[in-house]
């Protein structure tokens, strides 16, 4: 049984310019002791869905499932009681630790409010500063006293600190500086083997997905447009969104193809205030039809393993069909 | 260059009696110009200059004719019959007649002036146009009937304009139209009124000025400044602060006079708290006040001491054989004691709450030191000076004192109606201000104001009045402590004829400027 | 603590303020020792110039000492202002976390309410209402607290508005905490800076509007305050300018300290003038 | 490009220091860097390392107040800019360097229209007629690919994209044909696609135009698919430069390598290599190298003394003790 | 480059690069004209409904009914004539009713009679008001232009000596209360020196033509403009001083200098122009505070406006005035704040219709 089963969410947020449709209509399963990476550009729905997943932002329509118990619409006091299963690590290291709380206050509070005792809950601090490297004498300091790595370190160890089943780590490493950003990796890394927690890992960094996620996500407009496997992700990549996004990301080889060279997917993402009919990729798609116009594609397996919401991308057994297409993707990018 | 330029009206006369004056008044700008029954002494001041009086009361206690070219008291003192003045037009060119009188005596004099002899009115009719008697239920003295005819508000009304309406609420009031020397302008509020001068006016050559403007500061200190800068010509009614009288007097540009008739402030005691209605402790804490310093330092020296509720400046009543309050703290410390409040030391005799009317500064100071002496004898002593709304309201609605300082208590004319007003029994009326806001009540002084009243022989009422002092002071409801002349800044160009007892409120035809 | 002792005395004019306000805080608390008696004892002759042996900022025109009703007067004046602005940031901290911590209804209503209070002109609304009410103390202090509050309430929502887009707020609410503890156990403890910056300037904003007040003869006639030493003085200011100077100073230098402090505060406490 | 040929622009020991509340603390030590005519060079490094304050200094766009240059030079033409009157700095600005800078939504005065932004641009240094302006800034909007021109013209920043906002604050850098172009951290903000998009357009303006470009960045796949020539700083310094596939495939100091390391995909499920601790702060940078702490290969030297700048390689210098070509 | 300078650019003067924008400016002026017309439905109403219900509620709790004080100070010993004048003002219906009648009458414009004015609350106000606002506005463009002025030039030179002398002095302006300012003022200008009337709005009784009555008029202004403009100044320089500063950091003025634009007009056209938005913002904010910095100094200076009215309302316990008063000075707080708002549309862009 997943560890979380979310079926068919909806988010809209109300802003000053209208309802943004953050999430539209998605499923995702994650099972335990898993990582699932979630990729796509800012603005995609991304933060939302690990807010919503949360229960930080309220879901207009469908379900979450945590645990097998359906905690969409738990009260506050019943959420209280779910909340240790479920925990978050932030992007902004700086913005997530109350810069007036010590950082065993800040470590301990999830335990105090779960009813430990104070001397319970030092304990369990020291012993949650040892597991993430920290030192001990970090007890008493304020989060200005850390480095980025280091701070990003203690939001590890406050969202470990009851134990949960599922992180949601949103952009953990990506305002790290990259001689800091595999140390932080790497301590995921240990502690998923050694707690057995599931990863949802929402960035936008590639490499660092491709290294960590066991499956991967691409989300476009609140709506997941390809999901696979780690095998088959990175080496099959179908929806025409997802090889842009791939071949977006810089090369890590000066001999690889310089940018002016790159095909490079075209325009912006569109704003979500007021959703396109048919599918959402239609406008920066290079190989549209009037199809994609008329009707939203739905997610469905795809030659090489993934799941991809594409018309284009014909079924499992077109096998034939499917090569001239994906050349055609490569060449119009 | 403005200053210079304020006087020029002065210099476009080029000598002689024509010309402006500038005048000011202690008292804050009117709500209006004219306020039926009084108002006080800002709308009293304006409303004089243009509305006018059958009679004026004069310096010398004597009573001249006005509107009233003459008037005759029947021989059973019963009705007075009044002979007008012909040619008599009121501003907007209406001729003045027996029948504005007759009106205003029954709508407008009647209700408006309780505790005179107006109680015993039994009818008003005109005898012809310029003839009205006045016929009252019983004997009326002749000075309370001159003083009715030329009391302060006690004008003569345009029926053609007040008749029928709300006289309170009569726009009219706030431009008025009258007899007098002054014809009313205009009037920029918040800042000045402008009274022009009566074209046919009935005393041939007066105005004797062409234009009249009366200004308005919240600021004593800047209306004293405006004098030293020359812009105004003339002041009633305490224009300067007190501290700076000396200046003005050493000013050889101003002249600074002070009328004849003091105001009496003093200690107002409220007969029916527990304490206080003890006249024994009334009487040692006035006994505890030394009258010299509240005069010397308060006033800088204006103010004399009061003797009693007969004024030193009343020359038809006062006697000084009444009782006295000498300055003596160790008698009051004696009397206290007997009264069974005896010292005791590390408490206090008792609590009092002390109250200074807010609307002069020098009610407050005066207020400062009578708790100093109060407590001085051992007397918890809070005091209050609330603005003038919270004090008529604390002293005459909410009797909400123990010892009041404010003013009162006194009379420079006839007893009647001050005297009853303040100390008779039918002065009691919650709401009413300068009543009696002792709520004393002694039905011997009621019956001797009731013998007043209605005396006719000057002799017997002088001595009915003394009595009625004496009774007053020994029982000491409300004493006067000083008596406060206010004073009037002129110009030394300024001349005034008038024999007025209040020039204030004369209606200023006979002033001229050199 | 020690680091913002440090830092605020870098800030040398906020030091120098400091000790100003220390010396009349020095003068307040001292003034039964200074003059032991009654500052509104008639001691001496009235009007005696500043200098006067016995009398060194002279008498005033009944004869009280000024410089025990100035003494004495710092009490009233600088009381009557630290508990208007306490009043004024306990309103103004609670309105404006409630505007700018929640969204929707509520912060929007709140906010409208901070909006009202701006609207209406302070000094007019506490006359009015002084005037209705009684000019007691406790009435001024109220009304004092009730007219200076908004500034507060708008700096403490604009705090609440940046600080609960902070991911350790969203980092309380994944743990199960509730609004009141983020609010009070959260956010507070780092807004509160700012306020407390602001706050100081807002004891300066209460003692300049009782010394308006009491100046109009509105003020408690009870107790001596600066203000209405002004007022009593303003009819003076040709014989006797003195007594209305020496208050005035006293006013133009409390509050020129509190603004220093304020001004020393704000650098040390308002992260984002840093920078 | 060779060696003899003059560099465009060309600093000498630079230094800046920022002012802080405890005084002047220095950033930038005495930083030597060469970029020749039509040369793409990177600077790379860290937060905090310096890179952006040495970049600010070659056009004397330090912030006012906070940071200064406190020695060195910077040479164009064979004159030291550095010594250049303000004025004199301003008719260069723009027209021989230009600059772009990290956050494009910022860059754009939000009360002024793309028109008049880009108006002013073109008018800095040359005074056209109305109409003129005007063609030539929708000619550059094209150049920057600003789909249906005419109407951004009238429109505010708020209005535009990231991205959109980027190619205008391109178009107003190239608007005086600057012979430099300085990218501060061009495409951090931005989304990969693009940043992929600004990053083609930036190599396609530069082989258009001719001008030079340097580029500030972190990220050593943008180095990878921009720069020739590439210098690698941390802690205020440059401690290697090179030929950009010198520096990739033979990195010689430590820290290049590290960071190489670390922009290399590493199999699944494996741990990532490391570069343990953090950038030592200005307040306790050891005497010697500053790479020493966090360096595996440190000696004893390296701890005493900071390491003199050696030549390697072609065009390529390192500042290290360690000659650890064998050893790597 | 000196060269250049000397040819006239088309765009010397900043406004007119929204020349080139036309079809946006004027769908801007719309966007204002539409966001203004909002505001007064959904701000400016419902908040003038709350402050009119929430004093008129607070000032009829006030103990003792005005009739009281109003018989007392006008001497009525008449009851019937109390009874008349209870009727005449309503006060024998319940609270509520009144309420009702009092927001009929204001829908009507009618706030009441005054019995100390003696004429209807409006009347008066109106009568006061253009005093009042000839007072404010001078205070404040003494305030705007002085404190503006001094901000500049103190952030022209963050922590230089005349920055810390004029923010100094600036702090030293504030802490000195306008009504004692006005005073030291008087005892100064008008007293010892005699160089400017100590009161009053124009010299009584001159008849100086029409320009000779505003110079009279202009001359009566100075010391209260100043006084009240002085304390507010102080205001303006702090926001000014910080908003060039954070304004001048910005990165759009780093691009600006990167285009090589000559100093002045980065200054103008992209420091001040941008550090005028707070300025404009703590303008509204402060309005009502000006507007009651003007009660005092007007009862200082004898100033014929709403504040000696209101003095002399709250001094008689004239409630309708009173009333009157503050909602009136309240709709003109925000009606000022209104335009201040558009202004602030119009001068950012940014601002879109929420």
């Amino acid at each position: 049984m997943s560890l979380l089963s979310v079926k068919d969410l909806h988010v809209r947020l109300p802003t000053g310019q209208g309802v943004v449709h953050a999430v539209n209509g998605l499923d995702l399963e994650i099972e335990p002791g898993t990582t699932v990476g979630l990729i796509g550009e800012s603005g995609c729905g991304k933060s939302t869905l690990g807010k919503a997943i949360l229960r930080l932002v309220p879901s207009a329509e469908g379900s979450i499932e945590l645990d097998g118990e359906e905690i969409t619409h738990l009260g506050a006091e019943a959420l209280r009681a779910i909340r240790p299963k479920v925990q978050m690590i932030f992007q902004d290291n700086g913005s997530a630790l109350n810069p007036r709380h010590t950082i065993g206050k800040s470590i301990g509070q999830p335990l105090r409010l779960a009813g430990w005792s104070a001397k319970d809950t030092r304990r369990r601090v020291e012993e949650l500063l040892a597991l993430v490297g920290l030192p001990a004498d970090a007890y008493g300091r304020y989060p200005n006293a850390f480095s980025g790595g280091q701070r990003q370190r203690i939001g590890i160890a406050r969202a470990i600190a009851l134990n949960p089943r599922l992180i949601v780590c949103d952009e953990p490493v990506s305002a790290l500086d990259v001689s800091v950003r595999a140390q932080v990796i790497n301590l995921l890394g240990d502690l998923q083997r050694d707690l057995q927690m599931s990863y949802l890992f929402i960035s936008h960094d590639l490499s660092v997905v491709e290294h960590i996620a066991d499956r991967v996500v691409v989300m476009y407009l609140g709506r997941i447009v390809e999901q696979g496997a780690r095998e088959s992700f990175w080496s099959a990549p179908r929806h025409p969104y997802t090889r842009a996004l791939l071949a977006a990301a810089p090369a890590t080889d000066p001999d690889a193809t310089k940018a002016i060279d790159k095909p490079v997917l075209q325009g912006e993402l569109p704003s979500n205030l007021n959703l396109p009919q048919g599918c959402f990729f239609q406008g920066r798609c290079p190989l549209v039809e009037p199809r994609c116009r008329e009707a939203a594609p739905q997610l469905r397996p795809a030659e090489g393993g993934n799941l991809v919401a594409c018309h284009l991308v014909p079924d499992v057994g077109e096998a034939q069909t499917g090569a001239p297409v994906q050349l055609a993707l490569t060449e119009s990018l | 260059m403005a200053l210079a330029a304020c006087g020029g009206g002065e210099k476009a006369a080029g000598g002689g009696n024509v010309g402006s004056l500038t005048a000011t008044t202690g008292y804050p700008e009117p709500h209006t110009m004219f306020a039926p029954g009084g108002g006080g002494g800002g709308p009293g001041f304006t409303g004089s200059k243009v509305l006018e009086r059958l009679a004026r009361y004069n310096r010398d206690q004597t009573f001249s004719p006005v509107l009233a070219e003459s008037w005759s008291i029947a021989p059973d003192h019963r009705s007075v019959t009044l002979n007008l003045r012909s040619n008599v037009t009121w501003h907007d060119g209406k001729p003045f007649t027996s029948e504005d009188v007759v009106w205003t005596i029954k709508a407008y004099w009647k209700p408006f002036f309780p505790q005179t002899i107006l109680d015993f009115l039994a009818g008003v009719e005109a005898t012809g146009p310029l003839g009205v008697v006045v016929r009252f239920d019983r004997p009326v003295p002749e000075f309370s009937v001159g003083y009715l005819l030329s009391d302060g508000a006690n004008y003569i009304l345009p029926k053609h304009l007040y008749a029928g309406t709300d006289l309170l609420l009569n726009p009219v009031n706030n431009a008025p139209v009258g007899t007098g020397p002054w014809k009313f302008s205009q009037w920029v509020r918040g800042s000045h009124a402008e009274f022009v001068k009566n074209p046919t006016y009935w005393i041939p050559g007066q105005p004797k000025l062409d234009k009249l403007i009366v200004r308005w500061w919240r600021e004593p200190a800047s209306r004293a400044a405006a004098f030293e800068t020359g812009q105004l010509d003339i002041g009633v009614h305490n224009p300067a602060p007190l501290g700076d009288l000396k200046r003005l007097q050493a000013n050889p540009q101003l002249s600074v006079s002070f009328e004849d008739q003091g105001a009496p402030l003093g200690l107002h005691f409220n007969t029916r708290n527990p304490v206080v209605s003890d006249p024994r402790v009334r009487r040692a804490l006035l006994h505890a006040v030394d009258r010299d310093f509240i005069s010397r330092t308060v006033y800088y020296g204006y103010a004399k001491p009061a003797a009693g509720p007969i004024l030193t400046s009343n020359r038809l009543y006062f006697d000084p054989d009444i009782p006295k309050y000498p300055f003596d703290p160790a008698l009051a410390d004696r009397l206290l004691t007997e009264a069974g409040y005896p010292r005791r030391a590390g408490a206090e005799r008792f609590k009092l709450n002390l109250l200074a009317s807010g609307w002069s500064e020098e009610n407050g100071k005066s207020g400062a030191y009578l708790k100093q002496a109060f407590e001085d004898l051992g007397i918890a002593t809070t005091l209050r000076v609330p603005d003038r709304a919270n004090s008529l309201k604390a002293l005459y609605t909410d009797y909400d004192f123990d010892v009041a300082y404010s003013q009162g208590g006194g009379t420079y004319n006839d007893p009647i109606p001050d005297l009853p007003l303040v100390f008779g029994t039918a002065g009691i009326k919650k709401g009413l201000i300068f009543r009696n806001s002792a709520r004393y009540s002694n039905p011997e002084l009621d019956a001797i104001f009731d013998q007043i009243k209605q005396e006719v022989d000057p002799a017997r009422r002088k001595a009915e009045t003394l009595n009625a002092a004496r009774i007053i002071l020994r029982d000491a409801p409300i004493v006067p402590l000083v008596e406060w002349p206010t004073h009037i800044i002129q110009k030394t160009s300024v001349k005034i004829a008038s024999n007025a007892a209040s020039i204030a409120t004369d209606s200023w035809g006979d002033i001229s400027k050199s | 603590m020690i680091d913002f002792l440090r830092r605020f005395s870098q800030n040398r004019l906020a030091l120098a303020g400091l000790i100003l306000l220390g010396l009349v805080l020095l003068v307040a608390l001292l003034a039964p020792v200074i003059s032991p008696e009654d500052p509104l004892r008639i001691v001496g002759p009235a009007l005696s110039a500043p200098f006067t042996p016995g009398f060194p900022l002279g008498t005033d025109a009944l004869g009280r000492d000024m410089l025990a009703m100035l003494v004495h007067g710092a009490r009233t004046t600088l009381l009557i202002g630290v508990a208007a602005a306490c009043t004024a940031i306990l309103i103004g901290v609670t309105v404006g976390a409630i505007a700018g911590y929640y969204g929707g209804v509520v912060g929007a209503s709140f906010t409208r309410l901070i909006e009202l209070f701006q609207t209406i002109p302070g000094l007019i609304f506490l006359l009015a209402v002084v005037s209705f009410v009684g000019p007691q103390l406790i009435f001024v202090v109220l009304a004092i607290g009730l007219i200076s509050w908004e500034s507060i309430a708008r700096l403490t929502r604009g705090e609440f508005l940046t600080w609960r887009k902070r991911d350790f707020v969203l980092a309380g609410r994944t743990i199960g905490m509730g609004d009141l503890q983020i609010i009070f156990g959260e956010i507070l403890p780092n807004a509160i800076g700012p306020v407390l910056a602001v706050s100081t300037l807002s004891i300066a904003g209460a003692i300049l509007a009782e010394s308006g007040l009491s100046f109009l003869g509105l003020g408690d006639p009870s107790v001596t305050t600066w203000g209405r030493l002004i007022g009593e003085g303003r009819g003076l200011i040709r014989t006797a300018w003195y007594v209305c100077a020496i208050p005035g100073v006293a006013i133009v230098l409390t509050v020129f300290a509190l603004s220093l402090v304020s001004d020393g505060l704000n650098d040390v406490l308002n992260p984002r003038r840093l920078r | 490009m060779t060696l003899a040929e003059p560099a465009l622009i060309e600093a000498r020991g630079l230094s800046t220091a920022v002012r802080t509340a405890a005084g002047e603390t220095p950033i930038v030590l005495s930083l030597d860097l060469s970029i020749g005519r039509g040369e793409t060079v990177a600077i790379v490094g860290e937060s905090g390392c310096g890179k952006s304050l040495a970049a600010l200094s070659m056009i004397r766009l330090l912030p006012k107040g906070q940071a200064r240059v406190t020695g060195g030079e910077v040479r164009l033409d064979g004159r030291d800019i550095l010594r250049l009157r303000e004025r004199e700095m301003n008719a260069l600005r723009g027209r021989d360097i230009a600059l772009i800078s990290q956050d494009p939504m910022s860059a754009l005065n939000p009360l002024m229209t793309i028109g008049a932004q880009l108006y002013e641009a073109i008018s800095a240094h040359a005074a056209l007629p109305r109409e003129a302006l005007r063609e030539r800034a929708l000619e550059l909007m094209r150049l920057v690919r600003i789909p249906d021109p005419e109407t951004r013209l009238g429109e505010y920043p708020h209005r535009l994209s990231g991205g959109m906002c980027q190619r205008i604050v391109i178009a107003m850098a190239i608007a005086g044909h600057p012979r430099l172009l300085i990218a501060d951290e061009p495409t951090t903000a931005l989304d990969v696609t693009i940043q992929a998009q600004v990053l083609q357009l930036l190599q396609r303006l530069k082989e258009e135009t001719g001008m030079a470009l340097l580029i500030v960045t972190h990220d050593f796949g943008v180095v990878a698919e921009m720069a020739d020539r590439v210098a690698v700083m941390y802690a205020g310094r440059i401690i290697e430069e090179g030929p950009v596939r010198e520096i990739f495939r033979a990195p010689r100091h430590p820290y290049t390598q590290g960071l190489l390391a670390l922009t290399r995909r590493a199999p699944a499920g494996e741990r990532l290599p490391e570069i343990p601790g953090v950038v030592p702060s200005y307040a306790d940078r050891p005497p010697g190298c500053a790479f020493a702490g966090r360096c595996d290969r440190a000696l004893d030297i390296c701890r005493t003394t900071a390491p003199a700048r050696r030549i390697v390689g072609r065009r390529h210098e390192v500042e290290c003790w360690f000659d650890g070509e064998a050893s790597a | 480059m000196a060269g250049k300078r000397t040819l006239p650019t088309p765009f010397s003067d900043p406004l007119r690069f929204e020349g080139a924008t036309r079809t946006s400016t004027a769908s801007r002026g719309l966007n204002v004209a539409r966001r203004v017309g909002l505001r007064l439905l959904t701000h400016v109403l419902p908040l003038m409904l709350v402050i009119i219900t929430s004093t008129f509620f607070l000032i009829h709790s006030a103990p003792g009914s005005f009739v009281e004080i109003m018989s007392s100070e006008m001497q009525i010993s008449d009851q019937a004539m109390i009874d008349r004048l209870t009727v005449t003002y309503g006060l024998d219906q319940p609270l509520w009713i009144q309420w009702l009648r009092y927001l009929q009458a204001i829908a009507q414009f009618d706030l009441g009679f005054s019995y100390r004015q003696n004429m209807p609350v409006l009347e008066a106000i109106l009568h006061h008001l253009p005093a009042t606002l000839i007072l404010m506005v001078t205070g404040l463009l003494v305030a705007l232009i002085s404190g503006v002025a001094a901000g500049v030039l103190a952030a022209s030179r963050p922590n230089s000596t005349l920055d810390r002398v004029l923010s100094l002095a600036g702090v030293f302006l504030f802490a000195a209360p306008g009504f004692w300012l006005g005073i030291m003022l008087i005892v100064l200008f008008g007293v010892v020196l005699g160089w400017l009337p100590i009161g009053d709005m124009r010299t009584i009784g001159g008849d100086f033509g029409f320009v000779g009555g505003v110079l009279d008029v202009a001359k009566h202004l100075i010391l209260p403009a100043v006084a009240m403009g002085l304390h507010q100044s102080a205001i303006y320089l702090r926001v000014t001083r910080a908003a060039m500063i954070e304004a001048a950091a910005a990165d759009y003025v780093k691009t600006a200098r990167a285009k090589g634009l000559s100093e002045q007009a980065v200054a103008l056209r992209h420091v001040f122009r941008n550090a005028l938005l707070p300025i404009v913002t703590v303008l509204g904010l402060q309005f009502a505070t000006v507007f009651s910095g003007s009660v005092v100094v007007e009862a200082v200076f004898n100033w014929p406006g709403i504040g000696s009215l209101l003095y002399d309302a709250v001094v008689a316990r004239d409630y309708p005035m009173v009333l009157g008063v503050i909602i009136l000075s309240a709709l003109v707080v925000i009606l000022v704040n209104l335009v201040i708002d558009a202004l602030y549309a119009w001068l950012d862009p940014r601002i879109a219709l929420d």
